[in-house]
């Protein structure tokens, strides 16, 4: 087999695996052969990616890239594909979360040969979406992308998940059909789809032609922005992310929302316009991890409030990815914040997996998602079958990381960003909204507190019943993620080394000191700060301010609205 | 001639979204699909005619009329 | 953005309405009116090439499963999930609905399909109307029982002929979709093989693997996934039929499939 | 020329205001129909400048249109009705749950009931 239709096996292997489970719908329900052909379909389709992910670790590491047509058809009409560092690293996110996922949802449910067969599909779907090089190949992998997750959401069985899952599709539909006239547009300009014959037709365009581009351009860019959640186009995220199921939730904030986004690098990279595009979604990503924080601050709901945490943290991918592609992602300031900024998204994908799912397991447990009123989760925990309380350990796991204290991985991630940074204001707004985050992550980390009334411990006993089933598939899950959020933490050095070299081509860049004095202060006073803001909560007019914040009314249109009025703003931002 | 159908087209686009019974706007709906694989066709693209009549006209039009079966049809929420 | 319970939550939301389909406007103004001229460099190629590499007369075809099958691949997964993302939606619909009668337990699929067709009652009918229109679905019956066959002829041979006239698998595919529709309200009772969902849903997905095989094929012969097996070969067309046969099949059964289920033969 | 361009766009912007100015869900979902017509009748119309003749070979002396865009949109096509199915399909459950097809309503429902 030769090293090219290897790359295709991670887009191939997951599909023959929905086939192969598609196939246990024929057998009756729950009967031996269904689930041998569910569970069999899943290992191929998860299990057997990995054997190609090595395989084709070694050239990528070399800095190797593959490229060329799908197929191997004439470059004139085929579909371009690249396979490189950069789509090893983002397969690398998709298949380990996917696993982990996966392996908690046999316990915890959905379960079921369609969701085993669409989940695959997904996966499939997030590889082929950063191979691809072509702009309708991109168009047709984002709508599969987010056809699953339409499908996957409201699988929680919540009126609010349909909702929520209803609200994403017609936004994100609507933004996928001006992606389809930014194609058209791009498409009359250069009389190709692959993005490196459109970058250089369009070069050097003027009059109308350039105008053109531009917002072609701003389309692309808008439409996968909302698949980002960056700050004006957030709104779909937080009840769709809080509402499905623990297991899709952590996909969709762990893998979903970043492989869009380093598609369009693939993209911006390319484009002259790509540098001022990458400026401005650097502010917006910073607002948004600041903003975001805040907003999560606010939350009652335990998942809601992890899922504003999603749209901070990857305030502070865009953030780093913006700088990054703004000042070129070729350089060796750039590829160090590139570097950084998937170490971030990466990490991000474990340990707010990892939340998701600990969470999960415990609200689940305790029947309850409110963070004003859960107390004492420990002892539900121990209730529901859970004797040591190990999905505790976990929570603190990942709240140790996102809150960037080390030896945990967030803390090198939000330092490698740091260090990227460091100059731009922009970095205060993301010293900022690391205050705002300890602060939250203690709030949450409260639903553990032993409570000090007594009278609660009568309900205890009836909702434990319900959740114990699937509790081992659970804390596996947890536990896997858990110990690669420790383990990319403490061997942080070769972590750094591996990623910049396949970002970089096999260069070996300069590594940021991270454990240098200054920097171990500054976490030191963030937590400190951090622990400040939450006394501050406590306050009556304060508590008051974020119950005004929570309530605040949204709607359906609010969304439509602000995506329109952002992409008028990109197309103002790019012409003017 | 494609101005003319063009124009049919968005009387009938307007006529669905204000007409307060859902039922009318969804037929008004697969005329617009009728009208653009009228388009289509005039455009020598008899592929894309034929999917759009399909598909567009037929297989929309079913699953709306479904999705309206259950429920009451009027629109009654809008000004 | 307030909720628009008041008045002037009203005219504040219709004026956030209008603001945002000025802003798309704006933005889409130079696209929609560009005016350079059409690039040929591909239409060109096609012309002078197409035939050849892929053996398609129709170069719709060519490029749909030739050059570009990976995007038509995309495109057959959208449907299938949303068919079934539909159909499990759908079935929670139904429990919340949950007026149906335990005796359709011992009917048969179709002929449950025929019961919810009339129990539905059409569209806007009063019930002094049901009479009539309990005569109407007989006719019906008679008139889809003897038109099914016909049309599932069609629908093959639209499915068969794509790569030299215009239509395809997916054309023939819905084709097929309706014929096998028209067979079940034909029959009721008798309940056709093809209206069985089992049988449909196992046959969607056969074809499904059928076609990542085939897509997969090309690696046999050193050309990779979602080359053309017999490009080198005397008649490449061969596997464009092969192609548009696996896909009308798996359009037909998924189409299928969902129209049963939602006329209510859903088990 | 430009007329035709001009009532594509404006089809268009009938379609979003359809999205953003209705409150019927349904009404919606009939808006993202259209602003889909509306993006492949562009893609077609403009692509079918090329030429006069159907892309399907076989007579000498054709010139034909060009048939890229035309496979592009068999694809958009199909995909525009898939999301309309699905959209229907989570309309309906609304409905059911909430007994509207009001966005409004169905939120306040469901925030009530959360």
């Amino acid at each position: 087999m030769r090293t090219e239709d290897l790359v295709f096996m991670t887009i191939m292997l997951p599909l023959f695996g929905a086939a192969i489970a598609f196939f246990a719908k024929a057998f009756p329900k729950g009967s031996l052969t269904s689930k041998i052909l569910e569970y069999g379909g899943a290992v191929v389709g998860l299990v057997l990616p990995w054997w190609a992910l090595i395989q084709l670790f070694g050239p990528v590491y070399q800095g190797e890239s593959f490229s060329g047509v799908v197929g191997g058809w004439n470059p004139a009409l085929g579909i371009f594909y690249r396979f490189d560092g950069l789509s090893w690293l983002i397969q690398l996110l998709g298949y380990s979360v996917g696993l982990a996922a996966y392996i908690y949802s046999v316990g915890a449910g959905p379960r079921g040969p369609a969701f085993t067969g669409i989940f695959l599909i997904q996966t499939a779907a997030l590889s082929a979406a950063i191979i691809t090089t072509d702009m309708f190949n991109l168009f047709v992998c984002l709508e599969v992308l987010g056809v699953t997750s339409y499908v996957l959401i409201p699988t929680s069985k919540k009126p609010g998940a349909s909702l929520a899952a209803f609200s994403y599709l017609m936004v994100s539909a609507s933004a996928m059909v001006l992606f389809l006239v930014g194609t058209y547009g791009l498409y009359r300009l250069s009389g190709s789809l692959a993005y490196s014959e459109i970058a250089s037709a369009v070069q050097g365009l003027s009059g109308t032609d350039h105008r053109v581009y531009l917002m072609s351009l701003v389309l692309l860019v808008s439409a996968i922005a909302i698949r980002v959640a960056v700050m004006p186009l957030y709104g779909w995220l937080p009840d769709s992310h809080a509402l499905a199921p623990h297991a899709i939730s952590s996909v969709l904030s762990g893998v979903l929302i970043k492989t869009p986004l380093f598609a369009l690098s693939r993209v911006l990279g390319l484009f002259v316009q790509g540098a001022d595009v990458g400026l401005l979604m650097s502010y917006a990503g910073a607002a948004t991890a600041l903003v975001a924080v805040v907003l999560a601050l606010s939350q009652s709901d335990a998942k809601r409030l992890l899922a504003y945490h999603s749209i901070s943290q990857i305030g502070y991918v865009v953030t780093a990815w913006g700088t990054a592609i703004s000042i070129g992602a070729n350089t060796q300031a750039g590829l160090v914040l590139m570097t950084a900024a998937y170490l971030h998204a990466l990490f991000h994908a474990f340990f707010k997996g990892l939340l998701f799912l600990s969470v999960g397991t415990t609200v689940d447990l305790a029947g309850e998602r409110n963070v004003y009123r859960l107390r004492g989760a420990a002892r539900y925990l121990r209730a529901g079958g859970d004797r040591l309380a190990l999905t505790f350990v976990t929570f603190l796991v990942g709240a140790l990381s996102i809150t960037a204290i080390p030896p945990m991985n967030g803390y090198i991630s939000k330092n490698a960003i740091g260090y990227g940074m460091k100059g731009s204001f922009l970095y205060l707004f993301l010293t900022l909204a690391g205050v705002g985050t300890v602060a939250s992550f203690i709030k949450l980390s409260r639903i553990y507190w032993p409570s000090a009334a007594t009278r609660e411990e009568k309900s205890v006993e009836p909702a434990a019943e319900k959740g114990n089933a699937g509790l081992g598939y659970r804390l596996t899950a947890q536990f896997m993620l858990a110990g690669i959020c420790v383990a990319t933490g403490v061997a942080f050095p070769q972590v750094l080394d591996v990623t910049g070299r396949l970002l970089s081509g096999g260069q070996v860049l300069k590594q940021p000191n991270l454990y240098g004095s200054a920097t171990l202060l500054k976490t030191f006073y963030t937590a400190l700060a951090g622990v400040g803001l939450f006394m501050l909560i406590q306050l009556k007019p304060m508590a008051h301010i974020l119950h005004v914040i929570r309530e605040r009314p949204r709607s359906f249109q609010g969304l439509f609205v602000s995506f329109s009025l952002a992409t008028a703003a990109l197309a103002l931002w790019l012409l003017y | 001639m494609i101005s003319l159908l063009l124009i049919l087209i968005i009387c009938a686009a307007v006529y669905t979204l204000s007409s307060s019974n859902l039922l009318h706007g969804v037929i008004a709906m697969s005329f617009v699909s009728l009208l653009s694989a009228l388009i289509f066709y005039i455009l020598q693209a008899p592929d894309v005619a034929i999917t759009e009549a399909a598909v567009g006209a037929g297989v929309s039009t079913v699953i709306y009329v479904w999705a309206l079966r259950y429920t009451k049809r009027s629109d009654d929420g809008d000004s | 953005m307030a909720t628009p319970k008041t008045r002037f939550g009203k005219i504040w939301s219709k004026a956030g309405a209008v603001l945002s389909v000025a802003a798309i406007g704006f933005v889409l103004f130079p696209i929609f009116l560009a005016d350079n001229p059409w690039p040929v460099e591909a239409r060109d190629y096609l012309a002078a090439m197409g035939q050849a590499e892929t053996g398609a007369v129709n170069l719709v075809s060519s490029i749909y499963l030739g050059y570009r099958i990976f995007d038509t691949l995309g495109e057959t997964i959208v449907l299938l999930v949303a068919v079934l993302g539909t159909m499990s939606i759908l079935s929670r619909v139904e429990s919340l609905v949950d007026d149906s009668p335990a005796d359709d337990a011992g009917k048969s699929g179709a002929d449950k399909a025929g019961d919810a067709l009339k129990k539905s009652g059409g569209f806007s009918l009063s019930r002094e109307k049901r009479h009539s229109h309990t005569l109407r679905t007989d006719l019906l019956e008679a008139v889809t029982g003897k038109i099914g066959p016909v049309i599932l002829i069609f629908g093959f041979y639209v499915m068969l002929f794509g790569h030299v006239s215009p239509g395809g698998g997916f054309q023939g595919g819905v084709i097929v979709a309706s014929a096998i529709v028209f067979l079940t309200l034909g029959n009721p009772g008798a309940g056709t093989l093809l209206s069985n969902t089992r049988v449909l849903s196992t046959l969607e997905t056969a074809a499904f693997l059928l076609m990542l095989l085939l897509s997969s094929s090309g690696l046999l012969f050193g050309q990779g996934f979602f080359g053309n097996p017999m490009a080198g070969a005397e008649n490449p067309e061969v596997y464009i039929i092969i192609l548009n046969a696996v896909v009308g099949l798996k359009v037909g059964a998924s189409l299928g499939f969902l129209c049963i289920t939602m006329m209510g033969g859903h088990k | 020329m430009k007329l035709e361009l001009l009532l594509i766009l404006i089809l268009f912007l009938v379609g979003f205001w359809g999205i953003v100015g209705k409150n019927n869900i349904i009404k919606k979902i009939f808006g993202l129909n259209m602003i889909n017509a509306a993006a492949v009748i562009l893609f077609i119309l403009e692509g079918s400048r090329s030429g006069a003749d159907a892309p399907i070979l076989g007579k000498e002396g054709l010139h034909i249109v060009d048939p890229v865009p035309q496979a592009l949109m068999l694809t958009a096509i199909v995909i525009g009705v898939c999301i309309t199915a699905l959209a229907l399909a989570l309309a309906v459950h609304l409905y059911r749950v909430s007994g509207s097809f009001d966005i409004d309503r169905i939120r306040d429902k469901v925030h009530n009931e959360n």
